[in-house]
């Protein structure tokens, strides 16, 4: 029977890759090994397949389709950016259990836009490339959320998909141990006039909130009060609330919070463990 | 003023590496494929680009046109000026620090 | 008070202006005749808007993107395809109704795909330019469906769609008159070995199904029933059953049917009547 | 063998002029660009779309298709005799009657 092991907290933060030297060197460091922490921790628990939460950034999709959310059930290559420093290349699907998803959703409610064929962008190929990439055999199963172009998903939408997502989990009757990431965040303003503030305090509550499973408490704040504290790029907090979702009950621990200027960035990671 | 428009028009920008050409060759040309108002239209001839995202354009959008536009050097200063109406953008403070 | 006062079964086979001199004249003039009735019919309502329920045919969606169903709610432009003998122009959509039938749908469980820009194929364009452009001033909202690319929608899910469609409109407080146009069908297989069969027998049934206002009836006969009958094409039906559901309680009216094999289609016409 | 990278480099001709021409040039070259299996790749070489469209890849796709690599004139009678396994299709008998 398939389980969800373990999930994670990780940014996306494209600079990561593309542009780590504009950044202080000993937060770089923490960063990477946050990084190589998720890669042992996927190793300990023995993980076959990740399903990885991120958002397209206007790349993906264009304003004449704009999913809520979409699964990717075919091919996947990344990243759609050239300039990640990330050589494009295949990433392995894990097509019998995304199809499993994908239609487990179908019938209950979720009515998926589907990808047959999918570039990512850094909104999941940050995570794939530094912490699942490293571990051959480890096969990813993408989902966006629309979390930076309108409409977005409502919060509470993004807690029931995730909270679907555990079901059809559960419900596949192969042997699979399953983690899952919510990426992206905290606090960012994207392209806007704030473009560079940090706000740590917001940071700070929001991984809290995190670390106490609480995702009634990140729902009650509502997208208004996150655009205000945290920037449009906060938005970004509904993937991680539909990773959580998917893990039913849990509790987190932080791996690493550096407020980064220079990234443009809070950049947190929170390993999620099963409660 | 949806703004739908100049969304795509800057999709298909940095979508289509001759659309650049193209706009840069007869901007008013270019522009003319989309359903834009004039005043809309006027706003990306003129770069003004503030104007577009304080009227509901994604700022994803703006951020990734900029450089397209008017070269990459200027990212993010130039950019960032520019979006705050012309004072110099707090984060310049975090660059002028050694990165360790 | 906005309300559904009609609605219309619509052929969009491309051929319709595309390629009129390979098909039987006399055909070709009772099909010109029925969009010309519809036209009128839409004047004696004193429609406002029509909602037009039609399908991409893998022109307007990629593989890495391809929604259960979409709302068009800003710009709309159209036909795609160069070669329908209609030279592009832009289409008027009702946008403060097309948000609201958006929000509607998040609210109650439907999430849509959203076009903010559209450029729409014949799936919409030629119902479109042949019964609502020569109208001035009505206006459009289109819907597209996945009824010819996997993973199609439901019927029953398509079914659904249409009654929260036809409760939006409900919702809506302002005075409107509302048509819907159900887009598509009969029995067509496109691009298959049987490519130009018509199942006259079939569609004659599915006819009789819509004119009964039947919609439990087509979708009990099952998309493997369609397929093998009416051929991949006939999958189409989904936009009438959208279309019928939003209406609630409708007889309807033949307008015309030819079976038109040059056409590679049944070709088939009707008029929906609030009951 | 899922097709989807099929209906990809598909979808890529039908949406690109110049995919086109690219594959004409350099057929081998151009697809190498998809995931395609070395099975998928000959079948497209070898214009064998009545095997693409056997094993799922959509109709749709191959109709449009065909004539990019063939040309328009033998549509839809060649294509068709193609996908019936070299039987001409049942609807020529169709264009043979007069037209009204
Ligand atoms: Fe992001
Ligand atoms: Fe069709």
């Amino acid at each position: 029977m398939a389980e969800i092991v373990g999930g994670f907290i990780v940014s996306h933060d494209p600079m990561i890759t593309g542009n780590p030297e504009i950044a202080n060197k000993k937060q770089v460091a923490n960063v990477d090994a946050a990084f190589e922490t998720i890669v042992e921790r996927l190793k300990e628990l023995r993980v076959d397949t990740v399903i990885v939460v991120g958002d397209d950034h206007y790349t993906m999709f264009g304003p004449h389709c704009l999913p809520q959310y979409l699964i990717g059930v075919g091919e996947l290559e990344g990243p759609e950016e050239n300039w990640l420093r990330i050589e494009r290349y295949q990433v392995e699907n894990n097509v019998p259990l995304a199809e499993h998803i994908m239609n487990y959703g179908f019938a209950n409610g979720f009515d998926w836009a589907v990808a047959k064929s999918l570039l990512l962008d850094h909104g999941t190929m940050i995570p794939i490339h530094k912490a699942i990439t490293p571990i051959p055999g480890v096969r990813t199963i993408p989902i966006y959320l629309a979390a930076a172009v309108t409409p977005i998903i409502p919060m509470r939408r993004a807690q029931q998909l995730g909270a679907m997502i555990g079901d059809a989990v559960n419900a596949w009757d192969k042997d699979e141990r399953v983690a899952v990431f919510g990426c992206g965040g905290i606090s960012h303003w994207v392209g806007t006039a704030e473009m560079g503030r940090v706000n740590e305090e917001f940071d700070h509550m929001i991984l809290n909130h995190v670390n106490n499973g609480d995702i009634e408490a990140l729902i009650a704040l509502g997208d208004d009060y996150v655009l205000e504290n945290g920037g449009n790029g906060a938005w970004e907090i509904r993937n991680w609330i539909c990773a959580m979702a998917a893990m039913k009950k849990l509790t987190g621990e932080t791996l690493c919070y550096e407020p980064m200027p220079t990234w443009i960035t809070g950049v947190g990671f929170s390993e999620l463990k099963v409660a | 003023m949806s703004m739908h428009a100049v969304e795509k028009a800057f999709w298909t920008l940095g979508k289509d590496p001759e659309a650049i050409e193209q706009f840069k060759a007869d901007p008013d040309g270019f522009l003319r494929q989309f359903l834009l108002t004039d005043s809309e239209r006027k706003m990306i001839m003129e770069n003004d680009l503030k104007s577009l995202a304080d009227q509901g354009v994604n700022t994803l959008l703006t951020l990734m046109v900029w450089p397209m536009l008017n070269g990459p050097e200027g990212m993010p200063f130039d950019y960032l000026t520019h979006m705050n109406g012309g004072e110099p953008p707090a984060m310049m403070a975090a660059f002028e620090q050694p990165q360790g």
